[in-house]
């Protein structure tokens, strides 16, 4: 393969080789929580298919990590599939994974809103249901920098993604039905709205270029987590003005009522570090309050990437008693880790 | 035309992606995510191996094995749609050795249906879809006036590089540059490119046919 | 004060104010966890202090997020005493966290090995113990990449600090004494190594300039995590021959016998995404078993991290039973979260 | 020399800090962390602010004052070696209300021997202490020939300055630097350069006190 003659300053060997070898470091870390079919390109949970159990998987380009690699395991999801840096897999994959998870309680596939994931998961569906597997597929749509419209492609799924599979996987594991489990991920993605910013671009292994050029002094706002440049350029701003934007979109798109309990999630792209997401996270939070919103849970961190771009989003959930349980529950990932 | 041609017609699309592939790139990181040529490429790559350790079939069947790898092999938005298309295309080649210029023209009117029946796309959509449909109108016409296939493939090339060239001014409804807005604007979109050079590889292969 | 005309690429207000805000805002999203105190800018643990459990305290300058404040918690630290960004914290910091987490049975000061702690720690032990307080420094200096020497200001500490942090707040936490608990960590400090490279410079806040140019193709060998250049200037390698170098630099020093049980860390600067830290894992984790060692725990992530640099480090830390049932140990801070 | 010339002190070298705060953070990003500029700048900055609050007091009082200020602002390696250098040096002048060269020289000494005392380098190694050594020598020196206190003193400015100068083919043996290992040679130590602007500011200090 034709690749980059320099070398990027990246961490990898062979450009075309970094999914797979990335995956494979990914489950040589986590043995007890995953396995890697190589054959397949999927990482399955360990004990799959649970018996009984509503199975999610989800999947989608890689270069989001920890998506959706890392929130494999109990608690969370069956099976993930990576397709190469930002491309979506291919329906092979989706149906190896589907049979690989099926339990016989359902096979959920959690799907971000993008013409080639929508596409390669229909098709695998369509041949999932020819071999007698029940699939519900589920889009999400969380960006509110794009305009949802009947003549689009619709909104892009982003961070809610992180919270569905979550919420989603919890409810799987307490034995939900099929039913209630997509209603739970179907109610994520409804009460769910995010809104991110670049402050610069990444440079995908294949090609070895950044996708723009993003002068100094300037961001790019309304961006996706595919690298690509958002909705428009501005001038850099404070981590003040950043949560201005970032909340006044998400929440007045969001419309909860004041007194709203909701889940305040501050997401990384890759290249920003921990320092700057606490601070951003505390003028977030400010801003919710003053809203009359109450950040009762949180995540601050990277967890939904666009390689090792700079720059954040925000994801706003409205909770209720079972999605704030839902997210509480016992949950063992590589990268969401906590209770029994 | 055979199922020579069908092979022919792969590994010229497979010359082309590859030599295009970095410009392929290039306009897709403008107002998409930067892979279409990487796509692209790797799977008419794949097409070109699995008809070559399967070289025997009908063209129909050929066609239908290219549409698999690649839906196999590219994921993304293209892979699912140009690999539907092939597979439309040869089943309505039907089952015969040899296939004429309408058969061909009625595979390429599925391969252009089955897009759009998948991506939902129409024209002015700023996608591929821009190219195919007026290159699939092209080769009715040639065939309604009585043109010879090479006159009439020649058209059909000319109106997909038109098409692709119209989608510079459009704003993208459809695909990832639908996200950029009216930043979409200016730009000539991948897919329709990448339409171009398919069409102008047939036309270059059945010109060397026979 | 004169701060960067221009704005720098990162989600920040006032420069001068980064340590400030960063801490709030992990404040705010931990509540249950910690709290900040912010006359002495330093961050406690919700409950402290803990009656007649042994203390942690560690601090440093800000910049290593989310080391310290992101490891206050059950399990791990009792306070952090962060200072400004790479610059050590005053005394007056430790001893106010001293006072405040002293829970009777001795409070440790985990110091990395900079002049800067050593000597502001030192001043801060000198007066807690004036003050009846017992207090017990331990200087972590695993670095590898800085010759030790009686004439030199000796190894730097690093990535074993997150161990010896984890794995001496496990045996507070379960009531070792004061002798054990500087045991553990003394072992800890004693059995980890680490080595570390750059693939960017970072950028401090505070001048607004890379503190190196680092031309592309080049990566800096032997760093810190201070953004300081490495020992050597290479061309950059793959992520075979960054192995290599981090392998062989960290298993030759520790000189383990083969067979032995370790816990590989391979931890990022800030940029560095996940998809490589997983890559880079497996890597290092094939060269461990090579040479006869076995990765029987490991983690993944960045943890000790310079701002927004890229690179990566690698600790080993060779384990007997007790520090891995120390490690396994539940845990519950911003930054690891496992177990009860 | 009195209380007067301390608070002079102090502000004249707050006023040079700030004003090659950034050259002292080149210096320090080329060998160790880039922070030193900014430590003492904000180190001094609350020293003058506790001089100003507090201005009452001896000599001695006003020094050990400035030098717990310093310890409790600038953290580093700077803040407590200049720190309890200030301190020790307020000590040694003791209660009275005014001091002589002879006192001021003793106190300087002191202060060069808490930094040797809590930092362990010995000249040579790319300190502050290479500024501070020679220019505590030339002091003594001064006194021993029985010089002005003006010469005295431009004398030891001259001699950090020399000191400071010869760290630049040196490798640092302490401080951060000295991680730099061969790279630390060819780079003037920041912390041998603000001992010199230290020196340099008691020499203007001194020289406008009546
Ligand atoms: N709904 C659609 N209908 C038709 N073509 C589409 C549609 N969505 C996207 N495309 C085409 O796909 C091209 C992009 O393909 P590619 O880059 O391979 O996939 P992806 O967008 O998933 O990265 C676009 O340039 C456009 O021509
Ligand atoms: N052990 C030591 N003894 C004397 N001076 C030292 C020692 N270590 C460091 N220094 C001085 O401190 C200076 C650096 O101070 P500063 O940058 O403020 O602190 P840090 O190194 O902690 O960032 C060095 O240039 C050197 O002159
Ligand atoms: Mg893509
Ligand atoms: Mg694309
Ligand atoms: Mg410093
Ligand atoms: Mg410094």
């Amino acid at each position: 393969m034709a690749t980059a003659t320099r070398r990027m300053r990246k961490i990898i060997n062979e450009p075309d080789q970094v999914v797979k070898e990335s995956l494979a470091g990914l489950a040589a870390s986590v043995p007890d929580i995953l396995r890697y079919d190589v054959a397949n390109q999927i990482l399955v949970r360990a004990d799959a298919p649970v018996k009984g159990k509503v199975a999610l998987i989800s999947g989608g380009g890689s270069g989001h990590e920890p998506l959706h690699g890392g929130f494999v395991g109990k608690g969370m999801l069956d099976a993930a599939c990576p397709g190469e840096v930002f491309t979506s897999p291919v329906p092979d994959q989706m149906l190896a994974a589907t049979k690989a998870v099926d339990g016989g309680a359902g096979v959920i596939h959690i799907v971000k809103n993008y013409t080639g994931d929508v596409l390669n998961f229909k098709m695998a569906a369509d041949e999932a249901a020819d071999d007698g597997i029940k699939v519900e597929a589920i889009v999400i749509d969380d960006d509110v920098a794009v305009q949802d419209s009947l003549y689009t492609a619709g909104r892009r799924g982003v961070g809610a993604t992180v919270i569905a599979e979550k919420m989603g996987g919890a409810a799987a594991e307490r034995g939900d039905s099929l039913e209630a489990v997509v209603s739970v991920i179907r109610q994520v993605n409804s009460r769910g709205r995010s809104f991110g910013i670049a402050l610069s671009s990444c440079i995908p292994p294949a090609s070895g270029n950044p996708i723009f050029d993003l002068p100094e002094g300037e961001m790019e706002v309304g961006i996706g987590i595919h690298g690509e440049p958002g909705r428009r350029r501005a001038p850099l701003g404070s981590a003040a003005e950043i949560a201005d934007i970032m909340v006044e979109a998400v929440t007045s798109d969001l419309a909860a009522k004041s007194g709203a309990n909701v889940l305040a999630f501050v997401n990384g792209m890759g290249g920003t570090p921990l320092i700057e997401l606490y601070l951003l996270y505390g003028e977030v939070e400010k801003r919710l309050r003053a809203l009359g919103l109450n950040p009762v849970r949180n995540l601050v961190g990277s967890y939904i990437t666009s390689l090792e771009m700079a720059g954040a989003s925000l994801t706003v959930v409205e909770l209720d008693d079972n999605l704030t349980a839902l997210w509480d529950a016992p949950v063992h990932t590589a990268a969401l880790r906590w209770g029994g | 035309m055979d199922a020579q041609t069908v092979t022919a017609w792969m590994n010229e699309i497979a010359a082309s992606v590859r030599a295009e592939r970095d410009y392929l790139v290039q306009l897709d990181a403008a107002i998409g995510d930067g892979d279409h040529g990487i796509n692209l490429n790797r799977g008419f790559d794949a097409v070109v191996l699995a008809l070559s350790t399967e070289p025997d079939g009908t063209p129909g069947k050929l066609l239908i094995l290219s549409g698999k790898t690649l839906v196999s092999t590219v994921g993304g938005a293209s892979g699912p749609l140009w690999g539907s298309a092939l597979r439309k295309a040869g089943r309505a080649l039907g089952d015969g050795p040899t296939f004429d210029l309408a058969q061909l023209v009625d595979a390429m009117a599925a391969a252009l249906a089955s897009i759009q029946d998948l991506g939902a796309a129409v024209p002015g959509d700023k996608t591929m879809v821009d190219a195919l449909e007026p290159a699939v109108a092209a080769m009715r016409e040639g065939l309604a006036r009585g043109a010879s296939s090479g006159e009439t493939l020649r058209s059909a090339a000319e109106a997909a590089e038109a098409g692709m060239r119209a989608t510079i001014p459009m704003q993208a409804r459809k695909g990832r540059a639908s996200y950029l807005g009216e930043r979409s604007i200016g730009h000539q979109d991948p897919g329709a490119t990448s339409t171009a050079l398919i069409m102008r590889a047939l036309e270059r292969t059945v010109a060397g046919t026979p």
